[in-house]
């Protein structure tokens, strides 16, 4: 059924009570022709593409808990295409450009807001590398502008500017990047992927890939076995893990990222802010938190919880950049577990056994990236070539030094 | 070319234009005292693992145990104080006659002059651990760090290395190393977390 | 003083001779010394406290603790205004000022109330199916409307001005929460010996004892109290930290805690911090942190006047104050029958005892008939009537019969649910407990202990027993020998006897699960329906426990109604996870004193205060904070102090701060060796006394750092690093010698800290030199050549050490002395040179003169580049291992259309150039595609008289002459540049052997 | 997270940094391969579970360690030098 405000009044009237389920409670068939392990953001955003852009309905998604239950759901929400290589950049903006779609495409409103994401520098050095990335994205037909520090004063008048340890000096503004509420992401990707057809398998955990004469042939689960032409992973935080099934070491390992929600407060802050020198990042939500966020904890960790030192950090990082913070109450924080890979980007390729995908290492950026990722991926599933905006995003770059750091860290996960 | 007059040549304390004699914080009797400690001589001594002689070496220069773990052995005028595997911060309160005495050790460990990389400082009195408290990640209770303990950490994001001297009549005496170039930092810190005690200063 | 109408004229744990008098809403009332603001208001007759957030409909206290959920207040005013903040846990202090929040223009008067026209439309997850059409609509017009409407309280909107603490503390046994049950604990710990903590959120210590009317030992329950707190304040290692909430669990036996030391006073007192963050290390823990009470979903169970009944309890025991005079109680147990007890002897009415169960005691009948209320059993609660505060119940017997009874107070008793979040902070799932309908500690985090309530043993003979045990246990498991058990305290009689009712359905008015989130019933069936099933979705969906309560009194009625609506048991549906903090924490509190000027300590060189003196302006290098440029009166600007700084450099002489570079001193018998597999070029040829340039690569062969390693003896280097990667490299270096090759000889330090070190620059640094070094020391061009290095004496025998060394392409000199020397060494220096006019420099003169002769620093050296890259790829030695050789041959990294290091200049001199520009092919289109690297760094050279850069192009030295457009879309820019050699300035390198 | 350094006793994991899983081994020598160098610098295990990993003191003794630790628990069962790793020594 169609979602508009129509229908909603209509609904209303009538107690709400011919809403429907938003996806099918699928039980999964013997054969798929394609079948996607991992009910994320990414999964999910696979689906809807191949089903709406290859015709590839014959898909199920499997997940082993509930859809939408690992990083999807556990971000910051933050949108943004601000990136510096050319081998990154056409893709995040593809992803943005998607995103700017991406009600209409779904008939979901994901609340995506273009609030403006805003990165302060802190020295004049800062400030060239900081020109060099605003360039480079408006050579890829990126929107960057660069503020000097008397209009992020005027934009942004709260923050510390007379005692810091590190002076704000200016800052790189995207004022299309923002955020979106990353929940209603997956569930409108799995509401438009069920519309056609897809089946979304709900707690159905696959224990093995079944590989015969070098071709995947499908998967076992804790729901039988099931066939495929096709197997693609999507399970970012525990790639590592089921790549393993089908014999594959990644070049990633798995660390713990926290994020951080204060209590509901009336709006104070109109974009995305992020300090670059001290690892920090806030955002409001629409229901009024600050939404925020540091660095990775910096240790491999499938635990989905971090540990007080980051904590700390991040809180101080908060007070030096905005010290009006000092009485507003965290309220809840909590961890996910990033695929972080040996240069900070992603892989989207097919693994050396036949007809297996592999989607992962999104680090801590998988969310930005969803409807890109899902998009490509499904791209390289139907056609099995790579989507030109994807085609770096190859497993064998780090054997031929076709890197992707962004950073310059190299082959420290707990540093990129 | 005739040298410069020496009268430029004079050293300057690691705490000048940072600590001031006097007392901060509420009024009262003091709960903590902080005393800087210039011309103190400091180097490290490391050798190569299963090194026996540098024991037997210090036993004979300086009268002092070479400590095996997280302690340090200390006379009136010099001390030894563990700084991690076969490593060693070697001691004098007074920088006179230092440089030999690290010479006589050269033959004995391989010795690096850190006479000037260290600002060291004393703070004792009833509310000292109170104070420490607040930024030592290391449990100083008298069962877990007794007197001659010593321990590499960090006091709010500045390094330290810092033992527990001694019992005085006020309560324990801890001696604390900071980098040089953080003793600013470092006195911010302690300054603020002191004053709810009433800290009184002393300069050496 | 005001008449505080709803005051009770004795009893209550509050003191009668502390008047306090405070406002709230801009009146003026009274209270009492021990009064939180909800029972001094309470007292004070007020019942509307808040706004709801949706449909922003009238609520008073629910509750009198921290699960709170109507009650919110903007605390303070101005920049100490704190929103949020629940009534129920503030401790009343003179003058203290509080506002209703969420509403527009008044409490009373709320225009969003309106909202409520719109309810049936703003349903749960409403905002997913609209509001997508035009699509720039979200942003210009849909989006700030709700934000608006949506949010709580205002932050304050500058700077906080308390002072906050953080301080670390370790114990053997933790015990959360001063109930009768971590009492115990804490007193059986301690009595062994061993080191105790005992948190309580509250200010006051003894839990729900406080809030009962109960025996102990045959004595009232205060008589307990007072032994059991005077034994504890005499053991020596137990430390009693009340008004501390002990927010989070972390691994390994680290709790976060928080301490309000002052917010029990308007403002803290001078040098005192206003809270306090804990990081409480624990060899055992005992949670005792009690249990919450939970509430009944009916129509209007959202009025003012609809009260949990241990609140009610606590009020009347605790706080002596009367919530309602007529009261009727709604009750699923025997819970709801003490409050008819506590009522009725403090003087209240109850109108009525509305029991879910169907059979009733004959005590209780007889209680009922003593008191005067009628008795109603097997019946429910099915509406509220009043407006902004409660009037009458409607109430449905067993037979479907309705009664309206009028009552200003409604007292619910649904049972209790254990306070287990901690125990759940490590991914510890709760496990349903069938007989008392409540989800207990599942698997426990080790070393945790869970006595009383908390582990869903709810009698107060349990939490005697469970926390004596306990408390000795621990104290066993951490090696004190158990002391002497008491015998557990008798209690008087108590039952807890329970049939939960997690729904009444009524006719009219909306059912709330979640009070401050405004989820009602309604909206869990319609999660149901759309298959929101799983109780992630729920929440997620609904925003069920997701308010700043979390949930505490909300999760298990919306988890029991799911269940229900697909047909399975609760403990199929599963619970959701409960994350730190507890209940919200003050950032600040967890920020201490790290903000401002102390986020990060500063480290200064010992050279700082002289270059203060010169006026010099400092910069940000790493932690280190650097002189930039030393202005004088009367120059224009920046660039004029530059340019003079560098002219009088290169005709004569300048002087510059080089401290801050890393300093390792690397000894021992492989030392040479070592150097050899760290640096890409080769270091055993290299004499004693002599310096030389390395370079660094990370495995992955990329620049990791460079600098110059003098050989100072046969077995003894000192290396340099730059100034931002000294701590990097020595912990590469260690885990070079420690991990990859125990078996060298080596020892290494960094000595970074002992050296202060001046880089004496222009073709009259020897002269100036010659009259500051000993004259001992012959540093003629002959005897201390370029590149070399030895140790010399200054002023008369401080020992020093003298490098030949340029990165200013000058005759050069660094000078190094020890660090208590630096001040000294800068006015030795500066006297020594005033006769050649020397000149102090800093980083951004420095900069020019590296850019003029094609050095590459941290910019050209980013982690993205090679040593090829950078023109540096002889330099790498084939005949020998080092770190990063292998990886550096990879296909990519060899390829001969890389980027590499080269000189721009602007083709019209009159241009000036910019770092971060990118370089397009002439005539081309600026778009990625056609991009072909970036400029690094710029400088105006006052030698050239013109801008130059450097930067990386595509096959780079082949295209020397080239011409080519730097373009710079976001600063406007486009000039025409022309590709040249790096090196600017005298190529032939002949000023550095002067 | 506390790990227990050998030499200074169990300190805040703030006082360490992490590298990573210890097993790879470093291909020495000018006959090492390429192949081998990049499997050492970039493929990981990456378990759920036990994983042997380093972690320098870089706050105290500066000693490089090797920790157990479990990465879905955060349990630490073992912590030795890394140095006498390879010497073959016991920790």
């Amino acid at each position: 059924m169609r979602y508009s405000g129509f229908t909603l009044i209509s609904q209303a009237l009538r107690g709400h009570t011919g809403w429907r389920p938003a996806w099918r409670e699928a039980s999964p068939k013997s054969t798929y022709d394609v079948l996607i392990i991992g009910g994320g953001g990414h999964g999910l955003a696979t689906a809807h593409y191949l089903a709406s852009r290859h015709g590839i309905n014959n898909v199920a998604v499997i997940e082993k808990g509930y859809i939408g239950s690992g990083n999807v759901g556990r971000n910051t929400t933050i949108i943004r295409s601000n990136y510096l290589l050319p081998g990154n950049t056409p893709f995040y903006e593809l992803s943005m450009k998607l995103w700017e779609g991406l009600e209409q495409e779904l008939n979901y409103n994901a609340m995506v807001s273009q609030r403006g994401v805003l990165n302060l520098f802190h020295s004049d050095s800062q400030g060239d590398a900081f020109a060099r990335r605003a360039n480079a994205m408006r050579l890829a037909g990126v929107d960057a502008e660069l503020m000097n520090l008397e209009q992020v004063r005027t934009m942004l008048p709260f923050l510390d500017y007379k005692t810091g340890r590190f002076p704000i000096r200016g800052g790189l503004l995207q004022r299309r990047g923002g955020t979106a509420r990353h929940d209603a992401v997956a569930w409108g990707y799995a509401r438009a992927a069920d519309s056609r057809g897809v089946d979304i398998v709900q707690n159905c955990e696959v224990t093995g890939i079944a590989v015969t004469d070098g071709r995947v042939t499908g998967v076992e689960t804790t729901r039988g076995q099931i066939k495929a032409k096709k197997v693609a992973l999507a399970v970012a935080g525990n790639s590592s893990r089921t790549a393993a099934m089908a014999g594959m070491r990644l070049p990633i390992e798995s660390h713990v990222l926290q994020a951080f929600v204060s209590e509901g407060l009336k709006p104070l802050i109109d974009c995305v802010l992020t300090f670059g020198a001290g690892h920090f990042y806030v955002s409001q939500s629409d229901k009024g938190g600050l939404v925020f966020g540091g660095n990775i904890d910096g240790y491999n960790s499938y635990a989905q919880r971090g540990n007080l030192p980051i904590i700390e950090d991040v809180m101080e990082a908060a007070m030096a950049l905005w010290p009006a913070l000092g009485r507003v109450r965290l309220l809840r924080h909590w961890g996910g577990i990033m695929d972080m890979s040996m240069d900070g980007s992603p892989i989207i390729d097919h693994a050396p056994v036949q007809g297996l995908y592999v989607n992962a290492g999104w680090c801590y950026g998988g969310f930005k990236a969803t409807p890109a990722s899902g998009f490509c991926f499904a791209h390289l599933i139907a056609k099995d070539e790579p989507h030109p905006v994807a085609a770096a995003y190859r497993l064998d770059r780090f054997a031929t030094g076709r890197l992707l750091d962004e950073r310059g860290v190299g082959a420290h996960p707990s540093l990129q | 070319m005739a040298e410069q007059a020496k009268s430029i040549w004079r050293p300057r304390s690691a705490w000048a234009g940072i600590v001031e004699a006097g007392q901060i914080g509420v009024d009262g009797k003091p709960g903590v005292t902080a005393l800087t400690l210039d011309d103190m001589g400091f180097a490290t001594l490391i050798v190569p693992p299963g090194s026996p002689d540098l024991a037997s070496a210090t036993k004979r220069m300086i009268g002092l145990d070479l400590p095996k773990k997280a302690f340090v052995s200390l006379s009136s005028t010099h001390g030894v104080a563990w700084a991690g595997a076969n490593h060693w911060l070697l001691f004098a309160r007074q920088q006179a006659g230092f440089v030999d005495l690290l010479q006589s050790f050269s033959d004995h460990a391989a010795v690096s002059d850190q006479s000037h990389a260290r600002a060291a400082l004393t703070v004792s009195g009833p509310r000292v651990r109170e104070v420490l408290a607040k930024g030592a990640m290391v449990d100083l209770h008298s069962s877990v760090f007794p007197v001659g303990a010593t321990a590499l950490t960090s006091f709010a994001h500045v390094h330290v290395q810092f033992w527990r001297t001694d019992d005085g009549p006020d309560g324990p005496i801890f001696e604390i190393l900071v980098p040089r170039s953080m003793a600013g930092s470092f006195w911010s810190w302690f300054a603020a977390s002191a004053a709810e005690f009433n800290c009184r200063i002393d300069r050496d | 003083m005001r008449k505080q109408l709803h005051r009770l004229n004795s009893g209550g744990l509050i003191d009668r001779t502390q008047a306090l008098c405070f406002r709230f809403d801009g009146k003026n009332y009274d209270g009492f010394a021990g009064d939180t603001l909800a029972s001094a208001l309470l007292a004070n007759g007020v019942r509307l406290f808040g706004r709801s957030f949706k449909y922003h409909r009238p609520r008073g206290l629910l509750s009198a603790g921290p699960e709170e959920p109507n009650a919110l207040v903007e605390l303070r005013t101005g920049a100490r205004r704190e929103p949020n903040t629940r009534a129920t846990v503030v401790e009343l202090f003179q003058n203290l000022e509080a506002t209703s929040q969420n509403r527009w223009p008044s409490l009373g008067f709320d225009v969003l109330s309106l909202n409520r026209l719109a309810a049936p439309a703003l349903v749960a997850g409403f905002y997913y199916k609209t509001f997508m059409w035009p699509a720039r609509f979200w942003e210009k017009l849909y989006e700030p409307l709700i934000r608006r409407a949506a949010g709580l309280g205002r932050a304050a909107a500058v700077e906080d001005p308390d002072h906050y603490d953080k301080a670390f503390v370790f114990c053997d046994v933790l015990v959360i929460g001063a109930g009768p049950a971590g009492l115990s604990a804490a007193v059986a710990a301690g009595r062994s010996g061993a080191r105790v903590i005992i948190c309580d959120e509250d200010f006051r210590l003894g839990g729900r004892l406080l809030a009962e009317r109960r025996q102990i030992d045959g004595r009232p329950a205060a008589d307990w109290l007072a032994a059991i707190l005077a034994e504890l304040a005499s053991l020596s290692e137990v430390r009693i930290m009340p008004r501390t909430s002990v927010f989070g669990l972390y691994d390994h036996g680290i709790y976060g805690a928080v301490e309000r030391v002052n917010d029990h006073v308007a403002v803290p007192p001078a040098h005192q911090p206003r809270q306090r963050g804990w990081r409480i290390y624990a060899k055992r823990a005992i949670l005792a942190a009690g249990a919450l009470e939970r509430p009944i979903v009916f129509p209007g169970n959202d009025r003012p006047g609809v009260m949990l009944s241990g609140a009610v309890r606590a009020y009347v025991n605790r706080f002596g104050v009367l919530p309602g005079r007529e009261a009727v109680v709604f009750t699923a147990g025997d819970g709801g029958w003490a409050t008819v007890r506590d009522l009725t002897e403090a003087g209240a009415h109850v109108a009525a005892i509305v029991d879910a169960r169907s059979e009733i005691n004959p005590e209780s009948k007889t209680m009922a008939l003593r008191v005067g209320a009628r008795l109603f059993a097997g019946s429910v609660v099915e509406a509220t009537h009043g407006g902004q505060a409660l009037r009458s119940v409607t109430v449905r017997d067993a037979s479907g019969k309705r009664a309206r009874l009028a009552c200003d107070l409604l007292a619910v008793s649904n049972g209790w649910n254990p306070t287990l979040h901690l125990t759940s902070h490590q991914n510890g799932k709760p496990v349903w407990e069938e007989t008392i309908q409540s989800f207990v500690p599942g698997r426990l985090p080790p070393g945790l202990a869970v006595a009383g309530s908390a582990a869903g043993r709810f009698t107060l003979a349990e939490a005697l027993r469970d926390g004596a045990r306990l408390g000795r246990e621990a104290a066993v498991e951490v090696g004190f020998a158990a002391a002497a058990a008491d015998p557990v305290p008798a209690t008087d009689a108590e039952t807890d006897g329970l049939a939960p009712v997690w729904r009444v359905r009524g006719n009219r008015g909306k059912a709330f699960v979640d009070l401050q989130n405004d989820v009602t019933d309604k909206d869990v069936e319609l999660a149901a329906r759309e298959g929101f099933r799983s109780i992630e979705h729920l929440k997620r969906y609904t925003t069920l426990g997701m308010a700043t309560d979390q949930g505490k009194t909300s999760n298990l009625a919306g988890l029991a109604i799911m269940a229900e609506q697909v047909g399975k048991a609760i403990c199929e549906t599963g619970t959701t996870t409960f994350r730190p903090p507890y209940t919200p924490v003050a950032i600040g509190a967890l920020a201490g004193h790290h903000r401002g000027k102390d986020f990060r300590p500063v480290r200064l060189a010992p050279t700082h205060d002289w270059s203060r003196e010169q006026g010099a302006v400092f910069v940000e290098t790493g932690q280190w904070l650097r002189a930039q440029y030393y202005p004088k009166p009367g120059e224009q600007d920046w660039l004029a102090t530059i340019n003079r700084e560098v002219l009088a450099t290169r005709s004569g002489v300048g002087l510059c701060d080089v401290s801050t570079l890393g300093k390792i001193d690397i000894q021992g018998s492989d030392a040479a060796e070592f150097l050899e597999r760290v640096y890409i070029n080769g270091w055993k040829t290299l004499p004693i006394g002599k310096a030389r340039y390395g370079v660094m690569l990370r495995e992955d062969g990329f620049v990791m750092d460079d600098g110059t390693t003098s050989r100072l003896g046969e077995n003894h280097f000192l290396m340099t690093t730059t100034t931002i990667n000294a701590a990097k490299v020595m912990q590469h270096l260690e885990f070079c010698h420690q991990v990859l090759w125990p078996e060298l000889d080596l020892r290494m330090v960094s000595v970074s800290e002992q050296w202060a070190q001046a880089a004496v620059a222009g073709p009259r640094s020897r002269e100036v030199l010659r009259r500051v070094v000993d004259a001992k020391h012959d540093i003629s061009n002959e005897a201390f050549p370029y590149l070399a290095a030895g140790e010399i004496t200054v002023g008369g025998g401080i020992p020093a050490r003298l490098f030949r060394i340029s990165f200013s392409g000058e005759l050069a000199y660094e000078l190094a002395v020890p660090a208590g020397y630096g001040d000294a060494m800068m006015h030795a220096l500066m006297a020594a040179g005033e006769p050649y006019g020397i000149t102090p420099y800093g980083l951004d003169g420095l900069n020019v003169m590296r850019i003029e002769k094609g050095h590459a620093i941290g910019t050209e050296s980013n982690g993205q580049t090679t040593a090829r890259d950078l023109g540096l790829g002889r330099m790498m030695s084939s005949k020998k291992d080092f770190i990063g050789r292998l990886m550096a041959k990879r296909e990519a990294l060899v390829q001969a259309d890389r980027p590499s290091l080269v000189g721009f200049r602007p083709v019209d001199t009159n241009n000036r150039l910019w770092a971060g520009a990118h370089f397009i092919g002439i005539g081309r289109a600026a778009k990625t595609e056609n991009d072909e690297g970036y400029m690094t760094s710029v400088a105006y050279s006052p030698n050239l008289k013109h801008w130059i850069g450097l930067g990386f192009l595509k096959n780079g030295p082949t295209r020397i002459g080239e011409r080519i457009q730097a373009v710079d879309p976001v600063r406007n820019g486009e000039v025409e540049v022309e590709v040249c050699s790096p090196i600017f300035f005298d190529p032939e390198g002949t000023r550095l052997h002067g | 997270m506390r790990i227990a350094c050998p030499h200074c006793g169990l300190r805040d994991v703030q006082e360490f940094v992490y590298l990573g899983d210890a097993a790879p081994q470093r291909p020495d020598g000018l006959a090492a391969t390429e192949a081998a160098m990049f499997e050492y610098v970039y493929l990981r295990d990456n378990p759920r579970g036990l994983l042997e990993e380093l972690w320098y003191h870089g706050v105290g003794c500066r000693a490089w360690l090797v920790v157990r630790r479990d990465t879905l628990t955060h349990a630490i069962e073992y912590v030795g030098l890394a140095k006498s790793r390879k010497a073959g020594a016991a920790a």
